[in-house]
């Protein structure tokens, strides 16, 4: 009985996940893009601990304190810091129009979930749906990055990215082992820190972040 | 113990040079580094080669000879390139493009790149294999960004948001790996231990694997370099530092392919059929033709070999695709000579381009008129690169060309229309360079070519003999490639 | 296989062929004379030109090399091998063998060469443009020549001259059409190759029409009476192997030397027929365009050619 | 092994000591010694040698041997029968001469140039052995490309002149492809089991249609090198572009290794012969042999003009061939053994003449710095050596008796008369159309060589620029020495084939019976040396001494008898002029002018731009540019087709990173949706 309850609510930030993850996708605010992410960490953080009392697996909570760590508090505070100090205030422009990006997305998640059901089948009882809905999310940021103009709003995507992969980790297996865990979330770090030496030299070089000025390097 | 040390010291290396990279003798350092760990992964191979596969820190760490094999290349490379590297850099800070600064950030980087090379190839858990893969992508896109300029920099951000995007499948499909593996293994640490997968890979859930083979080809696809994902690869081969795009094609590349090797047999083990054979072949193919046609519109000779590269990783994709003995060993040695050779070229390239201060093609004339140690090196070179015997690359395509022949006549079509693209292409840019006229100017420092002729020997060597060692050692990894 | 007196009458036959060219040239333009209504000169008039220059001294260019003094004796010396091969009075000819049809051909192209290179050796404009014309025809009449010959070593199985007219005089006698074809051709061939009317006038010394002429215009004296001989020669030679191919009865056997005063009458006649014939053919036809040559002589090649295949179409 | 004598060991020494040879011209000394004196007169020496090896192996059982090197499984196999042993002689005797003439040729080379000439030179003598030894498809591609970098690096000797380069690229590339088609025929004919053995691909047995694929593959790879159209347009380039004791190798000898190669692969390893493959080996020999001459005859630069004729006499070999292949896949193996004897002995004597004639185009060069046959004229007075042997090469291509190069048109002519014993009546009636293709070709050979000979060497000095004292064509010294005695080497080879041809051609059977396990019938083989009857003494027969003797002792006759009788007074006095009073030199026939003919009876087969100077000119000028369709029809849409889809593949590359990601993106749902 327990099981099925942690099970729905496992479920149920799942779906949230999701929805957090179309709203990425719709977002044309980067303050709100940055909260967003945050809120996608909570979930993440809330759906690992439930998980970990579920199963019972003990480096689950590592893992759970570990993304509240990297995902819910440093990495959105790092990026909070960096528009502070690039200004960057501007909306995020979009290369295909909103609703359009939002039907791809629907379409994408339906695909996911297509290819996600036979696999599913065969998961733990716990949980059903959920390798679904982290492959429907990881799409999703796939395809918020291919849209965005932006250099913030593409990291954030791969952010978003990693997310999934995170949840995928987490939910649809019990956990990958710590020490990749652990190698994972240095990756992202390191990652998030190059990101941001990036946007000050390329602002350095550009005047701008918006990636349109990186078009020179091509075949002619 | 050897593999300890193999890690320790470009580790060690790495930290060192971020404190004294910027020292007068920091390229001494790195180079003494290199060396150490090539007489560390010297060592490593002989003990495997006597004592056969080992694996060390509760498995955590496994080597066979086919790694072994790449470890022993990475680390050689990796020191002729540090050697390569000493007077490059010092003719680069000489001509201001660099200062104190940036060259720390390049020698530690350095041997932190080639740390996370060495890890990768001698993880023996998938998940830490991603990680330090995409450590490697990290170092090396602060050394692609190195001189930050415009170009450099759009360069390095492409290399990154590609390969991490790319990588990040790539981690999907561990995932998925995980996902099935638990199911036998169950929870726990031992379920990502390639060698505990390989041993169940015939229990493993079909649909799931062929589901994760397809983000694992996807994601270390993008790092090998492979037609359609290989947008970051010229760029980034172009604008980096010249020894940065040597150890990038000569050994990054491998090492994605490895990745991608080690995986396509757990799949293959699981699905019986040669599911992932035939997507890597199709790749190979794609690769091989697409470079080819790109090769005939290069203007920059960088830029030009990292198509190159592209294309050749496309045989050897092709050659594992097809499989069977003879094809593995021929893609194994086609991984070494390409490896050798192409940095060799990137060596002389490297002089080349400071001699006449520009990677545009046309503007390179009569480099054997005026320094023939490099006009002939890059002559030379570029035959071998191109499959010329006696070279050893000849020797790789050989086998390739004929057991497609043999078992795909279909594909031979597009290889011998690539091949002979390529050549036209390749060779009809390298001859006015190395021939004709002069117009160069002298270095400050005295070129390093020491490099350049002991790869080209190397290769020659293996064009014509192949030490039974070496041939055994092989065997070995195509027999467990399949 | 050479007893001694074939070998002698192979030396005899040869040097009767070569005394007896000159009567042939004299009657053909004394044959031409009598039809152009002109008063004929004496038969015998070949044999006094011939003896008249040999007395002259030779003048030759300063700048003459040894090439341009060779060629007389290596053309006389060729042609005197060709009608040395051809089998005129009997087919036991020992040395025969030394050199089938295609060699005779060859024998013609080595004379043919080394008249065009003393043209040229002089370095005047004349001797270039014979030179050129000459090879021009040669070029055309040689392979034509070959097919001809070929046509005949198709039918008799041989390529050896003798043995071809031993075959083609034993037959019964029936009409190969391969054969007439291969006979049209042999005398466009015979004409242009003895640079005779339409190809080239012999008579001529108008420079700009001339081919022959043109390439011996530098000779004198004993040189020049060398190649005229040889020309004279040469058109025997032609004139015997049209004989010997299309109508070779009446020569003598293989040891039957009986047969040989028959086969002396049988040749007087025929030839004598021939070089009236090559009068008329002169009298009746005007000089072609030079540019009209290679036609004419395409046309021959084509009819060998024909000849060929009308053997095998007729056969199988 | 043999117990009395092992040829192939001897030869595979030889081969290495080149290899020897090679690495010391590279060690200087002073100024190369060893390259300037001892490098070449040591080759030559070790030619004679091979050539004395190779005419063992004919007579020897086959032997085979491995080194330990090469492939893991496939050591280099190394294995001399009577073909490889024919090839070996051909390869020796002929660059013995070569290289004896390269002393002299080389010697005012820089030593830096000369080292590096030195050591390409050897490897490339080296690797020709090497690929007539070699026994395995590796050892045999190593060999062959081996071949094509080496004569590579010699053309593009003199690289600061743009046309060298782009000649020697246009050669290493249609070298290359053609590498590449061969190394396919063999993965075609090689069992699957890793063995490339040419053993072991004698022994599997292909289904006819890959059996076809892979002689076409062969056919095509090795005509690349060969030159046969329409594959031939390097060839043209590249001989002149070469120092000329090069070209002489390359024409003479390394387009043979390339006939080799067919045979190799066609009778031996592919075994069964299809009449079909004969034919198209026919239709593109005759077109070879004709496009060749018709071309040769348009040329005014001489080397040109030599690399046009070795194409045509690749077009005559391949005739040969193509017969022989012919009567062979018919079942007449007699017939197709003298089809291949004619061939191979064409080969040879090809070799040897071609040689010669390019190594006298040397001498000229050397002597007078010309290459345009116009500014030429009277150099027999200038260097006379040169010119009788030159006269030699000359009448020996134009297939003229007693010379060698009559021989072996000779006993092509006999092949073909043999077509009659054909029951299909396409083939029978086809075969006599491909002798009259070689009889036009022989008869226009001669009219070129006239043309050649003519101008350059007979007449007067055509440009007075040229003539004037000082001027490049004024000093021109005859051949030296070494230069003189490489000529005559050459030359007296041209007399020998010509005149002793039964000995070769008992030679030849064997390497017949070796190859379609048939020679000749009885009554050849047992001919003694004075006649030569291929088939049976009624058919037919030759007998080149006799012919000799006869026409000598004619000729001598008639000079005796002339002087003797008569007089031999002479006096010299001008040229006359008929009439004209001013003859200039000028007023000689040009090159371009003898073939003027030509051009108007072939007009359509050429690509001309011409330029007549108008009546009222001023300053008159005649130009003519003969190009070949070739480029037209064939090279240039191939290479703008390649430009075309590369400009349309790099539109993939424009630079947008969102489009980059939409790529990986687009390529996983694809894969997805196929695993699905």
């Amino acid at each position: 009985m327990e099981q099925s309850l942690s099970s729905q609510v496992v479920n149920l930030l799942a779906a949230f996940l999701l929805l957090l993850a179309f709203a990425m996708l719709a977002q044309r605010r980067v303050l709100t893009l940055i909260k967003l992410f945050a809120w996608q960490g909570a979930a993440l953080t809330a759906s690992t601990l439930v998980m970990a009392y579920a199963t019972g697996q003990h480096h689950l909570y590592y893992s759970a304190t570990l993304t509240l760590l990297l995902k819910v508090i440093l990495i959105p505070w790092i990026l909070h810091r960096l528009i502070n100090r690039l200004q960057i205030r501007w909306d995020i422009e979009t290369l295909i129009n909103i609703p359009a990006t939002m039907l791809i997305g629907i379409g994408l998640a339906i695909f996911a979930f297509a290819l996600a059901t036979p696999i599913s089948e065969m998961a733990s009882g716990l949980t059903r749906a959920t390798l679904g809905i982290a492959m429907a999310s990881l799409l999703l940021s796939f395809l918020m990055m291919i849209v965005r103009r932006k250099a913030v709003p593409q990291v954030i995507g791969f952010l978003a990215m990693e997310n999934s992969l995170f949840f995928a980790a987490t939910s649809a297996t019990y956990g990958m082992p710590l020490v990749v865990e652990l190698g994972v979330a240095l990756d992202v770090l390191v990652g998030t820190f190059i990101f941001g030496i990036f946007f000050f030299h390329i602002r350095d070089e550009f005047e701008s972040l918006d990636i349109r000025h990186m078009e020179k390097l091509k075949e002619d | 113990m050897e593999i300890a040390l193999v890690l320790g010291f470009p580790l060690l290396g790495g930290l060192l040079l971020a404190l004294f990279g910027h020292k007068r003798w920091a390229p001494e350092l790195n180079a003494l580094m290199s060396l150490f760990t090539l007489v560390a992964a010297a060592a490593l191979t002989r003990r495997v080669i006597t004592g056969g596969p080992m694996a060390a820190l509760e498995e955590q760490f496994f080597v066979d000879p086919f790694n072994v094999f790449l470890v022993a290349l990475t680390a050689f490379v990796g020191f002729t390139t540090a050697l390569f590297s000493r007077p490059y850099m010092r003719i680069e800070e000489h001509h201001g493009r660099l200062n104190a600064a940036r060259l720390r950030l390049y020698h530690s980087m350095y041997q932190l790149f080639s740390f996370t090379m060495l890890l990768c190839l001698l993880s023996n858990n998938i998940g830490i294999l991603w990680v330090s893969l995409e450590g490697a992508t990290l170092a090396t896109v602060l050394l692609v960004s190195l001189y930050r300029t415009p170009a450099s920099l759009e360069a390095a951000w492409k290399y990154f948001i590609l390969c991490s995007v790319g990588i990040a499948q790539a981690l999907f499909g561990i995932i998925l790996l995980y996902f099935a593996a638990e199911k036998i293994i169950g929870p726990g640490g031992t379920s990502l231990l390639w060698t505990h997968l390989y041993a169940v890979r015939d229990r493993l859930e079909p649909t799931v694997l062929s589901l994760a083979f397809v983000f694992l080809l996807v994601g270390f696809g993008t790092k090998v370099g492979l037609v359609p994902l290989h947008n970051w690869l010229p760029d980034a081969h172009a604008e980096g530092p010249t020894p940065v795009s040597a150890v990038l094609s000569g050994l990054l590349l491998n090492v994605a392919l490895y990745a991608v090797v080690r995986c396509k047999v757990l799949v293959d083990g699981a699905l019986g059929r040669n599911f992932s054979g035939d997507l890597m072949m199709g790749f190979g193919l794609l690769s091989v033709v697409v470079a080819a046609f790109f090769l005939s519109r290069q203007k920059d000779i960088k830029r030009m070999f990292a198509y190159s590269s592209i294309e050749h990783m496309g045989i050897v994709t092709f050659a594992f695709g097809m499989g069977g003995p003879v094809a593995a060993f021929a893609g194994l040695l086609h991984m070494t000579v390409h490896s050798l050779t192409k940095s060799a070229i990137f060596f002389t390239v490297g002089h080349a381009t400071q001699k006449t201060g520009t990677q545009n093609m046309a503007d390179i004339r009569g480099l054997i008129e005026q320094s023939p140690a490099i006009g002939w090196g890059l002559a030379l070179g570029s035959l071998a690169i191109l499959g010329m015997p006696p070279f050893g690359v000849f020797t790789s395509e050989f086998l390739v060309l004929t057991t497609a022949m043999h078992e795909h006549p279909w594909a031979t079509p597009f290889l011998l229309v690539a091949l002979g693209v390529a050549f036209a292409a390749i060779f009809g840019k390298v001859q006015p360079m190395v021939f004709g006229e002069t117009n160069l100017r002298r270095l400050p420092h005295a070129p390093a070519l020491i490099p350049v002729f002991v790869h080209l020997a190397i290769v020659l060597m293996l064009g014509l003999y192949i030490p039974p060692y070496l041939v055994e050692w092989y065997r070995q990894a195509a027999a467990f490639i399949g | 296989m050479a007893n001694t007196a074939a070998i002698a009458f192979q030396i005899l036959q040869s040097v009767f062929v070569v005394l007896a060219a000159p009567l042939l040239l004299g009657w053909a333009n004394q044959c031409r004379a009598w039809l152009q209504n002109r008063s004929a000169p004496s038969i015998l008039l070949p044999y006094y030109t011939l003896a008249k220059l040999f007395h002259k001294d030779a003048v030759i260019a300063r700048n003459a090399s040894a090439v341009f003094r060779v060629t007389p004796y290596v053309v006389f010396g060729c042609m005197w091998l060709a009608a040395g091969i051809v089998p005129v009075l009997a087919t036991d000819l020992p040395f025969a063998p030394a050199a089938d049809i295609i060699a005779l051909v060859g024998v013609f192209a080595l004379a043919r060469v080394f008249s065009a290179l003393a043209a040229m050796d002089i370095g005047t404009a004349f001797g270039g443009l014979g030179a050129r014309r000459e090879m021009l025809i040669g070029f055309l009449a040689e392979p034509a020549m070959l097919m001809i010959l070929f046509t005949a070593a198709f039918i008799s199985g041989s390529t050896q001259l003798n043995t071809i007219v031993e075959t083609l005089a034993h037959r019964e006698f029936a009409i190969y059409p391969s054969l007439a074809f291969a006979a049209a051709a042999f005398l466009m061939v015979l004409l242009a190759e003895n640079a005779r009317i339409p190809i080239d006038n012999p008579t001529t010394h108008l420079e700009l029409t001339m081919i022959h002429e043109a390439m011996i215009l530098e000779y004198s004296a004993r040189h020049l009476a060398l190649i005229e001989w040889a020309v004279a020669i040469k058109l025997f030679a032609y004139m015997t192997i049209g004989i010997a191919l299309f109508l070779p009865w009446g020569i003598a056997e293989a040891g039957n030397w009986g047969a040989l005063p028959l086969a002396f009458a049988a040749l007087a006649v025929k030839l004598a027929l021939a070089g009236a014939g090559l009068a008329l053919l002169e009298t009746l036809f005007a000089k072609l365009r030079l540019f009209l040559a290679p036609e004419f002589l395409s046309t021959a090649f084509l009819l060998g050619v024909l000849g060929i295949l009308t053997h095998f179409l007729a056969r199988g | 092994m043999e117990p009395l004598a092992s040829p192939l060991l001897d030869s595979l020494v030889a081969a290495v000591s080149w290899l020897v040879i090679a690495a010391l011209a590279l060690v200087p000394a002073g100024n190369a010694f060893f390259a300037r004196r001892l490098a070449f007169p040591l080759g030559a020496l070790i030619g004679l040698a091979l050539a004395g090896f190779g005419l063992q192996a004919i007579w020897l059982p086959t032997q085979q041997m491995t080194l330990p090197l090469g492939l893991p499984d496939l050591p280099f196999h190394l294995r001399v029968d009577p073909l490889a042993g024919f090839f070996l002689t051909l390869l020796g005797s002929v660059s013995a001469g070569i290289s004896v003439y390269a002393t002299g040729y080389f010697r005012e080379e820089t030593a830096g140039r000369l080292a590096l000439i030195g050591l390409q030179y050897h490897v490339f003598l080296a690797s020709m052995a090497f690929v007539i030894l070699a026994d395995d498809a590796y050892m045999f591609m190593v060999a062959w490309e081996t071949m094509a970098l080496s004569s590579y690096f010699l053309v593009t000797t003199d690289h600061h002149l743009p046309a060298i380069r782009s000649a020697g690229f246009l050669y290493l590339l249609i070298a290359h492809l053609g590498a590449i088609a061969i190394l396919l025929c063999f993965g075609v004919m090689h069992g699957g089991q890793g063995d490339y053995t040419f053993d072991a691909l004698r022994a599997a047995d292909l289904k006819p249609q890959w059996a076809t694929v892979a002689f076409v593959l062969a056919f095509f790879g090795f005509g690349a090198k060969a030159g046969m159209i329409p594959v031939h347009v390097w060839l043209p380039e590249a001989h002149p572009a070469a120092p000329s004791p090069v070209s002489a190798l390359m024409s003479g000898i390394m387009l043979k290794t390339a006939i080799y190669g067919m045979i190799r692969v066609t009778y031996d390893l592919i075994g069964n012969v299809h009449w079909e493959w004969g034919m198209l080996v026919l239709v593109i020999g005759a077109g070879t042999t004709l496009f060749g001459v018709l071309y040769a005859l348009m040329q005014h630069d001489l080397k040109r003009l030599l690399a046009y004729h070795s194409v045509e006499n690749i077009g005559i070999i391949l005739l040969g061939l193509g017969m022989s292949m012919v009567f062979v896949g018919f079942g007449h193996p007699a017939a197709g053994a003298l089809g291949l004897i004619a061939a191979l002995y064409h080969t040879l004597n090809h070799a040897v003449f071609k040689g010669l004639l390019f190594l006298g185009a040397g001498s000229i060069l050397h002597a007078t710095g010309l290459r345009n046959l116009n500014d030429m004229g009277g150099l027999i007075h200038k260097m006379p050596h040169t010119a009788f042997y030159f006269l030699v090469g000359a009448l020996a291509i134009s297939a003229l008796p007693p010379l060698n190069g009559f021989v072996s048109e000779w006993l092509t002519f006999q092949t073909a008369l043999q077509a009659s014993i054909l029951e299909n009546g396409v083939a029978r009636s086809l075969l006599p159309l491909f002798a009259a293709t070689l009889a036009l070709a022989g008869a226009l050979t001669g009219m070129c060589f006239v043309k050649v000979f003519g101008i350059a060497f007979l007449g007067r000095p055509r440009e007075p620029r040229h003539a004037a004292p000082g001027a490049a064509g004024d000093h021109g010294h005859d051949a030296g020495m070494m230069e003189r005695f490489g000529m005559a080497w050459l030359a007296a080879g041209c007399f020998v084939l010509g005149l002793f041809p039964t000995s070769f051609l008992l030679m030849l059977n064997r390497v017949a019976i070796s190859l379609t396990g048939h020679g000749l019938r009885e009554g050849a083989v047992q001919s003694n040396w004075l006649w030569l009857v291929p088939i049976e003494s009624e058919r037919a027969s030759y007998s080149p001494i006799v012919f000799l003797i006869v026409i000598v002792s004619v000729t001598l006759l008639t000079f005796i008898v002339v002087r003797r009788f008569y007089h031999g007074r002479l006096r010299y006095s001008d040229a006359w002029g008929c009439g004209y009073s001013e003859l200039t030199a000028r007023t000689q026939d040009t090159a371009d002018a003898f073939g003027q003919p030509i051009r108007h009876v072939f007009g359509p087969l050429y690509l001309m731009q011409r330029h007549m100077p108008a009546a009222d000119d001023a300053a008159p000028k005649f130009s003519l540019k003969i190009e070949d369709r070739h480029w037209y029809w064939l090279y240039l849409p191939v290479a703008r087709l390649a430009e075309y889809v590369s400009s349309k593949i790099a539109l993939l590359q424009q630079g947008r990173i969102s489009i980059y990601l939409l790529y990986s993106f687009v390529t996983l749902i694809a894969l997805l949706v196929l695993v699905r």
